[in-house]
């Protein structure tokens, strides 16, 4: 049944006690065409893709606890198509027009709010690398702008204009981007999956692969032995543990990336913004809460907690751009475990084990990547051959030196 | 050190004085008791709520002033806009939120039962509009059968861009509780750091406890509070410890902790959060009980202690019972209810009805007798505990549950009871004291993910698995009673100092009672039969966020059964008070919905910080200009006096250009900066560079490994320019080395990478290669490092050196390197390098005289009409000559790129070497350094600009590359730029498309040969 | 041709002015003074010469130079630990004088030395608040248990590197610290430290390190 | 989180900076000439890119750059950021050991 406001007011009359399961409690059946490892975003929209673009429908996601309960359901909800290199624009500009029609596609009301982000520039050398990417951005036909500070002080008055330790001199504005609500967006995928009939199975941990001469013929779990034709492992954040499993080596260490949310407070920020002179970005959830972040905790971890001093530096990056924000409280700090790749780019391809698939390395970024990947991903499980958009994120980039280093500080998964 | 002032016997002191005097009883306190209390009579303290002046006495809350003065309606809830009272009284207070003083002091979201009241406070009622007692919010209760959990996911779909523009506006204006200043905050706030061998959280009687044990063996002990009185519980309730009561024993605690050198005590300091090595947070509020901070002093200090061990001794939060009406004014926490009586002297009301399932809230209506109210009834399921026979003879006792509230817009007038035969009778009554049982504080025990675990004798979860380094003790560890609190504190005290290895005594515990603690759970009443139709009132989980039992039934039928998943749908447990009064009354209704056992279900998980903390405390001093250290470079003062115009490199100020009074924008002082190098002379501090001292009898073999080139066989007082890759073989810095002796290499590096560089050639020396003898130091500001430059830089720098020194091409010839002799006897390093392309010397001597050597310069140069220049000047000259620097060593270019292909040893092993063979790195349409030159001259080039092929189709595969560096050259009269551009140097005299959308570029223009100015590099030999 | 004069900057010239700052009440209770005209030599034994090291200082100082965090009070100098195999000799230096000069004999064989006189600033911090003060910079744990007179470390303040040591206490008692940090940094540490010995009193003050005790 | 420097003693993470997995080796090869074995390009990659990245205890380089400037072996766990051990790098402090 379609959610809307007519359904809405049927379910009151009935005090709302016939509502369906969003999505059904799945028990394992002995055999799938694929098998997807990772109830999160990327896994499960690999499963509707996967559904209802190539008539896979005989889909199991294995999910070893809650679905989202990994970075899809801790991130800072950023969705943007502002990259500036071959692989990544195209592919990160396919998921925006994904998103742009994600709660039709999906009847579910993932809050897709396109309220711009601005990264900001603070000196004439930033500027001008702003400008290479929002120009390529432009040569893609990416919507940008490159704003100087009078644009700026317009859109964003409370800015720290007079006393800023580095001038804040303009940014560079995407419009379209912006944030969606995280746990929705798994709950839209879920649901819709279910209803073109996939399995969704929750606290069933992958533990193994059952492999026949070299190729993986299933996967063991904490629920017993699921055979499949083909296994695809979306496992953010746990890629290098799950592919060992398969006797692979990967280009990724895992890292802990915090966020920190505030007291709800009444709407203060319009959109996204990026410091560009400290470690620090912003948005306001629609329920009142600064959704802000930093750079990642800089050492290996599984933890999925942080430590003091980031918490410290993203602070001081907030106070630094935005003294207005001094008084209002952090409410709560968490951390995510993310694939750290070794040129911070993500993974979407075969691996040297036959039946096994990977789709990993999303380091920080991959929340707007979940609809592009999940169709690519379903797109190379399909057809085993990479959807044009995804591919460059080749396995073997690393061997051949075919790298895509936004950041370009090289094999060096902390500085990313 | 405590505050004595706020201390219990302090007041007490104060009260009996007050007692002789004639009472100084503020007019308007109409609930104030008449005696009793740890408030300070003697001084009565003023304050405004939403307009209206009201009075309190020093030691209240915002709470207690309010309740004292008779308010009962204080806010109204987040999603149905429902008027609230004041619930508890401390920092799990869900209901009672004000907006804190005004304009940029304002603070959302206050708590009014942790704000400590002072003289002219300021507080307004939040989320609500036009008034609390009118909020037209309200008629979101009346669409609440539509509103119900998780609505919002189901609807607003169309049409598609409406989202945006209609509905989340709407959303976002409604949701969000008090508002922002908006402007910046004027306080100042620090960071510190302390340490100790023991921590106390919490200041009740098992810290107190834990805290004498500790500091009589002689440990370091460090003991927070939260609130700015010491004493916890005992300041609520009537205990008896050693024979004194229990605030007494506290105060006798305090003093004797106040006398050991080796305690600190720190009220009003919360401790947030527990982090890895037993470092913890902690928020020390130093001014917020002042209407602003004293002169010096910050409004807030940020604490990093860290402790060898900590005992968590924060105590137990009460649960609310989930009964239909039970989030009305007038509805209160038993505990918080004792909480007003005795230690504010605040009564909530006088007739008192306690709605209790253990023991402890029968200790209200104990309470409630002594302070001279009236008990309406005492309803229990479980009908007279054994303890409190004869305490209750005579009291109305009702075995049964509460199914209803009714009253006014801010009190309440009566409850509905439904006794054990299903029979509803009316309780008259202006107070509802309610306890559902205790829940100890697990959150700091829980931060490092530790699982909580259930405790069936008090039906709570107590903490698992703790922090290395952290025992919790007393109501926090599950331990209800006093007694029990005491000894645990105790001995948790005494083993911290032991396993600190201090052999002192601890002196012996404090000795009470244990009171009754008997609880039979009860998550939820269902009111039996008749009664449930007459019920049909909203029973509360989370009273912020107006979750109800039901929600929670229907997030749990539409699938939503993890305890996580329910979380997140219905945002129970998400509010401002975290979750500490409803987060486990979820769960265990969650549960029983499942047919689950509560611990089956479990708890979510608990993150820091403890209770939320002002983001600007975490921040400290490091904002405005102190968000980041300036370093300043030697000629930093002469050059302001100049009036140098200066930008920030890094955390550097470099001089950008000199002004002169007549030029009317940078480009024209820039300009004549250049021309006056060009043609005559010029100076630039270029001393922040990184400099490196390399040193020892394997430092040329050590640099032959990190340089693509070889300097093991560089002639001493020679130098040489090098090309360092990182091991991906990618270009990670470039720079010149001098040798000055056999055994002493002077490396110069990026100013950007001087810090990643030593780094990295310390990694080398300590982990690569130690079997080589090499010691490296830095030198970067030991030397006032200039260049000089242009034609007449022989003649000055004649002028400068001792004449015995030989300047001449063939006594000090191109690229070398040697110490000099300057007139006046200083002292200085000599390089003939040259970065502009002209003649030119870098001239190096102490740090100190950095300011003499532009004086010196200046006059050296005077007859040449020398001219100093600035960091743009430099970056001309460097782009005219095509130098690569920064924007081109950008991370993505090889050597090859570069252009210094050639310059890669084939003989020997580098980093690098091996990973710059792979095939990508060695393609032929690699980007290359080209120069580009707009076919007309009067285009205006800039940096970030792609490069198209001409009249080229817009689109992925025809962006060819970016302008790295442009500017305008004075020799060239034109805007010339270099550019990375694939098979760039194949294509010099090809006429591209210079593509600039972003800020309106689009024009023609030729690739080029890099070096613009003097490509046979004459002027700089000459 | 004119002679030049070569006139000597103080790392901290015209940073600050000596004197009474921050709260006023009661005498200061702290005192910062930065300690001019440094002589700053790093020793850096070679690969396995730490026992060379060693004797060439005695011949010097009459003292084993530290080979862990310590700062030692020689008659000639301060011999400061900064790093494995590494330590540092303060003394006097007009800057003119080559300061290598005096060791470069002695050491010959066993370390290299860096001339590091004009590559850092000396601040020195003191009086009954001066742990206070340098709580809110330094993540030390300088208790007098923990750091007693002689006790040094090479740390870092505010993202920047620092060798702090405890010199022998004041005549008055209250404790005496050195602050050793790289030149360009310090008018940024002296502020920090000035601001955060504010609520204390700050009483400010440069001298000659020649001069000082 | 805070490391025992074996130099300087427990300090405040903030005092280093860090490299990761301490397990790879840099490969030696035959340097000589223009053409190098393609096994040196293989070795190279594993030692560049490839990582264990294990859940569980790890050796691990820290640079105690805003201290003594030594490269340290630390042995942590990275789920529960334990340290159990940490050692200098093999020429941190060569200054004691024999030449
Ligand atoms: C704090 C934080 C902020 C972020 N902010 C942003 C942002 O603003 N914008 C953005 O684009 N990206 C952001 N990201 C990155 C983004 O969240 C991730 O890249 C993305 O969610 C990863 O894809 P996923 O949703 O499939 O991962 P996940 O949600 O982590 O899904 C992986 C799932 O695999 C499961 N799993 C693991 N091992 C097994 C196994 N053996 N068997 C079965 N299941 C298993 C996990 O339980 C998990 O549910 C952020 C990340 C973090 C941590
Ligand atoms: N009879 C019962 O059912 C029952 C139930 C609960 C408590 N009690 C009584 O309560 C008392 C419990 O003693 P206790 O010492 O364990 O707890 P307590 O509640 O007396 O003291 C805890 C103290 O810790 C402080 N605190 C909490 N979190 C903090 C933080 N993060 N930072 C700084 N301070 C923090 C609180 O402000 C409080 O003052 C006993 O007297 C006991 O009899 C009785
Ligand atoms: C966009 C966003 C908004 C959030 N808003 C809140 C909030 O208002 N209140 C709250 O308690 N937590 C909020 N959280 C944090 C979650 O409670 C939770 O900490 C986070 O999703 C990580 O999960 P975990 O803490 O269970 O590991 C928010 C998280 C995200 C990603
Ligand atoms: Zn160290």
């Amino acid at each position: 049944m379609n959610y809307s406001v007519f359904s809405l007011a049927k379910h009151a009359l009935s005090k709302h006690q016939r509502w369906p399961r969003a999505w059904r409690n799945a028990s394992p059946k002995k055999h799938y065409d694929v098998v997807v490892i990772g109830g999160g975003g990327h896994g499960l929209a690999t499963a509707f893709h996967l559904a209802r673009d190539f008539g896979v429908r005989n889909v199991a996601v294995l999910e070893k606890g809650w679905i989202g309960g990994g970075n899809a359901g801790r991130n800072t909800t950023i969705i943007r198509s502002n990259y500036g290199l071959p692989g990544n624009i195209g592919f990160y500009e396919l998921s925006m027009k994904l998103w742009e029609r994600q709660e039709q596609d999906l009847n579910y009301n993932t809050m897709v709010s396109q309220r711009g982000i601005i990264n900001l520039y603070h000196s004439d050398g930033q500027r001008d690398a702003y400008a290479r990417r929002g120009n390529a951005m432009r040569i893609n036909g990416i919507d940008a702008e490159l704003l100087d500070q009078n644009q700026l002080r317009k859109m964003l008055p409370f800015l720290n204009y007079a006393h800023a330790r580095f001038p804040v001199m303009g940014g560079l504005l995407q419009s379209r981007a912006g944030t969606a609500r995280h746990d929705a967006v798994v709950w839209g995928y879920a649901r819709a999956a279910d209803r073109l009939g996939v399995d969704i199975i929750q606290n069933c941990e992958v533990t193994g692969f059952v492999r026949e001469n070299g190729r993986v013929t299933g996967v063991e779990t904490t629920r017993g032995e699921i055979g499949a034709e083909k296994v695809g492992m979306a496992v953010a954040g746990h890629s290098s543990h799950v592919a060992r499993m398969a006797g692979l080596k990967l280009p990724i260490e895992s890292h802990v990336l915090q966020a920190f949310v505030s007291e709800a407070i009444k709407p203060l920020l319009p959109g996204v913004l990026t410091f560009g002179a400290g470690h620090f970005y912003v948005s306001q959830s629609d329920k009142g809460g600064l959704v802000f972040g930093g750079d990642i905790d800089g050492y290996n971890s599984y933890a999925q907690r942080g430590n003091m001093p980031v918490m410290e530096d993203v602070c001081e990056g907030g106070m630094a751009l935005m003294p207005m924000i001094g008084r209002v409280r952090l409410l709560r700090q968490w951390g995510g475990v993310m694939d750290m790749s070794m040129d911070g780019s993500p993974i979407i391809d075969r691996t040297p084990v036959g039946n096994l698939y990977i789709n990993a390395g999303w380091c920080y970024g991959g929340f707007k990547a979940t609809p592009a990947s999940g169709l690519c991903f379903a797109h190379l499980l399909a057809k085993d051959e990479s959807h044009p958009e995804a591919s460059l994120f080749r396995l073997d980039r690393f061997r051949r030196g075919a790298l895509i280093d936004e950041k370009g500080v090289g094999a060096q998964p902390n500085l990313h | 050190m405590a505050d004595i002032a706020h201390s219990p016997a302090a007041l007490k002191r104060a009260e009996a004085e007050a007692a002789a005097k004639p009472r100084a009883r503020g007019a308007s306190q109409a609930r104030r008791l008449a005696g009793g209390g740890l408030i300070d009579r003697q001084k009565p303290l003023s304050f405004t709520f939403d307009g209206k002046r009201m009075s309190g006495f020093a030691g209240d809350t915002l709470a207690s002033a309010l309740l004292a003065s008779g308010v009962g309606l204080v806010a109204r809830s987040f999603k149905y806009h429902r008027p609230r009272g004041v619930l508890t009284a401390g920092p799990e207070e869900p209901n009672a939120l004000v907006e804190l003083r005004t304009g940029a002091r304002l603070e959302p979201n206050s708590k009014a039962t942790t704000v400590e009241l002072f003289d002219g406070l300021v507080a307004k009622s939040q989320n609500r509009w036009p008034s609390l007692r009118h909020d037209v919010g309200a008629v979101n209760g009346a669409l609440s059968p539509l509103f119900v959990v998780g609505f919002y996911y189901k609807t607003f779909m169309w049409p598609p861009k409406a989202w945006e523009k209609l509905y989340e506006p709407a959303i976002r204006r409604a949701a969000g509780l008090g508002s922002a200043s908006g402007v910046p905050d004027p306080d100042h706030y620090e960071k510190a750091w302390a340490h100790c061998d023991l921590l106390v959280v919490g200041s009740g009687p098992a810290g107190l406890s834990a805290a004498l044990a500790a500091g009589r063996a002689g440990a370091r002990v460090i003991l927070c509070e939260n609130d700015f009185m010491l004493g916890g519980r005992l300041l609520s309730d009537a205990f008896e410890i050693d024979g004194r009561s229990g605030a007494e024993w506290a105060q006798g605690a305090i003093d004797e902790l106040a006398g050991m050198p080796n305690v600190r005590i720190m009220p009003r300091t919360t401790v947030f959060g527990g982090y890895d090595g037993g470092t913890y947070g902690a928020v020390e509020r130093v001014g917020d009980h002042l209407p602003q901070p004293s002169e010096h002093q910050p409004r807030q200090r940020l604490w990093r202690i860290v402790a060898k061990r900590t005992v968590d001794a924060s105590g137990a939060i009460e649960r609310p019972l989930v009964f239909p009406g039970n989030d009305r004014p007038g509805v209160m926490m038993a505990g918080a209810v004792r909480t007003y009586l005795n230690r504010f002297a605040a009564s909530p009301g006088r007739r008192v009805a306690v709605f209790t399932n253990n023991d402890d809230g029968w200790r209200t209506a104990q309470a409630v007798l002594a302070a001279g109210g009236e008990i309406a009834a005492v309803i229990d399921p479980r009908g007279v505990p054994e303890a409190f026979r004869m305490a209750a003879a005579g009291w109305r006792v009702i075995e049964g549950e509460v199914v209803g509230t009714k009253g006014t817009l801010d009190a309440l007038t009566s409850v509905e009871v439904a006794d054990a035969r299903g029979g509803v009778v009316t309780v008259p009554c202006d107070v509802l004291a309610m306890s559902g049982g205790w829940n100890p504080a697990v959150g700091l025990s829980s931060f490092h993910r530790g699982r909580p675990v259930w405790k069936d004798e008090i039906a709570a979860f107590v903490p698992g698995k703790c922090p290395t380094g952290l025992t919790v003790a007393g109501a926090a560890k599950g331990d209800l009673s006093l007694g029990a609190c005491l000894q645990e504190g105790f001995s948790a005290g005494a083993k911290a100092a032991v396993e600190a290895g201090l052999s002192g005594s601890p002196g012996e515990p404090a000795q009470a009672a244990d009171e009754p603690v008997a609880v039979r759970a009860l998550w939820e009443v269902k009111a039996p039969g008749k009664a449930g139709q007459k019920a049909g009132q909203k029973a509360f989980v989370d009273f912020q966020h107006d979750v109800t039992a039901d929600d929670v039934r229907l997030a749990q039928r539409e699938g939503f059964e993890s305890v996580e998943h329910l979380k997140r749908y219905t945002t129970l447990g998400m509010a401002t008070d975290q979750g500490k009064t409803s987060n486990v009354n979820g769960l265990a209704i969650l549960a029983e919905a499942k047919g689950e056992k509560i611990p089956e279900t479990g708890t979510t998980i608990y993150r820091p910080p403890q209770v939320p903390v002002a983001i600007a405390a975490l921040a400290g001093p490091n904002r405005d200009e102190h968000f980041h250290a300036t370093r300043l470079p030697p000629s930093h003062h002469w050059a302001a006096k100049r009036g140098a115009v200066f930008v920030d490199v890094g955390l550097w100020k470099r001089a950008q250009w000199y002004p002169l009074a007549h030029e009317k924008d940078w480009l024209e002082s820039v300009n004549r900066e250049v021309l006056a190098v060009r043609n005559g002379v010029g100076f630039c501090d270029v001393s922040t560079l990184g400099k490196i001292d390399v040193r020892g009898r394997d430092a040329g073999a050590f640099l032959d490994r990190v340089y693509i080139n070889t300097f093991s066989s560089l002639a001493v007082g020679k130098a040489r320019y090098g090309v360092m890759l990182r091991e991906d073989g990618f270009v990670m810095d470039d720079g010149t080395t001098s040798r000055l002796a056999e055994d002493h290499y002077f490396v110069t590096t990026t100013t950007a990478k001087a810090g990643p560089v030593m780094q990295h050639l310390e990694f080398c020396r300590q982990a690569l290669w130690p079997e080589l003898d090499v010691q490296l130091a830095s030198a970067t500001d030991q030397w006032a490092q200039f260049s000089v430059a242009g034609l007449k830089t022989r003649d000055l720098l004649q002028n400068l050196v001792d004449p015995a020194e030989d300047l001449s091409n063939e006594g000090f010839p191109f690229m070398a390197a040697r110490e000099v002799k300057l007139r006046g006897g200083m002292r200085a390093r000599l390089f003939r390098i040259s970065f502009s392309g002209e003649l030119a010397f870098e001239i190096a001597v102490p740090a100190r005289f950095g300011g003499s050597l532009a004086e010196n310069l200046m006059q050296a140069g005077a007859a040449f009409g020398v001219t100093p220049y600035g960091t743009e000047a430099l970056g001309t000259m460097r782009i005219e000559k095509g130098h690569a620097a920064g924007a081109e060593l950008n991370g993505w270019t090889t050597a090859g790129d570069l252009g210094f292909g050639k310059m890669m040893s084939k003989k020997k092993d580098f980093i690098g070497r091996v990973m710059a063979g792979r095939e990508e790195l060695q393609r032929p349409d690699r980007p290359a350094v080209v120069g580009v030159k707009p076919l007309n001259p009067a285009d205006r080039l800039r940096g970030g600009a792609h490069v198209l092929p001409r009249n080229a189709k817009l689109g992925p595969d025809t962006d060819q590359g970016f302008l790295t560096s442009v500017c305008f050259s004075p020799v060239l009269g034109r805007w010339i730029a270099l550019a990375l551009v694939a098979r760039g140097r194949e294509r010099h005299g090809e006429v591209v498309r210079i593509y600039d959308p972003l800020r309106n570029g689009d024009f023609e223009a030729e690739l080029c040969n890099p070096v613009f100015y003097d490509p046979e590099g004459a002027r700089q030999r000459g | 041709m004119a002679e030049f004069a070569w006139d000597a900057a103080p790392p901290l010239g015209g940073v600050f002015v000596a004197g009474r700052s921050g709260a006023a009440a009661g005498s200061p209770g702290v005192r910062l003074e930065e300690r001019r005209g440094l002589s700053l030599v790093q020793v850096m034994a070679h690969r396995g010469k730490w026992p060379a090291v060693e004797a060439a200082a005695e011949s010097l100082f009459k003292a084993k130079p530290p080979a862990r965090p310590a700062a030692l009070f020689a008659d000639r100098a301060t011999l400061v630990w900064s790093g494995p195999g590494q330590f540092l000799i303060l003394g006097a230096g007009d800057g003119f004088a080559d300061p290598l000069a005096p060791y470069a004999q002695a050491f010959r064989e066993a370390a290299s030395l860096s001339d590091q006189s004009d590559g850092r600033a000396l601040i020195r911090v003191s009086g009954r608040h001066a742990r206070d003060t340098l709580a809110k910079v330094s993540s030390l744990d300088l208790h007098p248990a923990v750091f007693p007179v002689g006790a040094a470390a090479a740390t870092s303040v505010d993202h920047t590197n620092v060798g702090l040591w405890r010199a022998p206490d004041a005549a008055d008692g209250a404790p005496v610290f050195d602050l050793l940090v790289f030149r360009s940094f310090a008018p940024s540490l002296w502020e920090r430290l000035a601001a955060s010995g504010a609520e204390y009193g700050v009483d400010s003050a440069a001298g000659d390190f020649s001069e000082a005790a | 989180m805070r490391i025992n420097c074996p130099f300087c003693g427990e300090r405040e993470i903030g005092e280093f900076s860090y490299l990761g997995d301490a397990a790879p080796r840099r490969p030696a090869y035959a340097a000589e000439g223009p053409e190098l074995a393609p096994e040196a390009e293989e070795a190279f990659f594993d030692f560049v890119y490839l990582r264990d990245n294990p859940a569980g205890e790890m050796r691990e380089h820290w640079y105690h750059g805003g201290g003594c400037r030594a490269w340290l072996v630390v042995t942590r766990n990275t789920l529960t950021h334990e340290i159990r051990t940490t050692e200098p790098a093999p020429g941190a402090g060569a200054s004691e050991r024999a030449a």
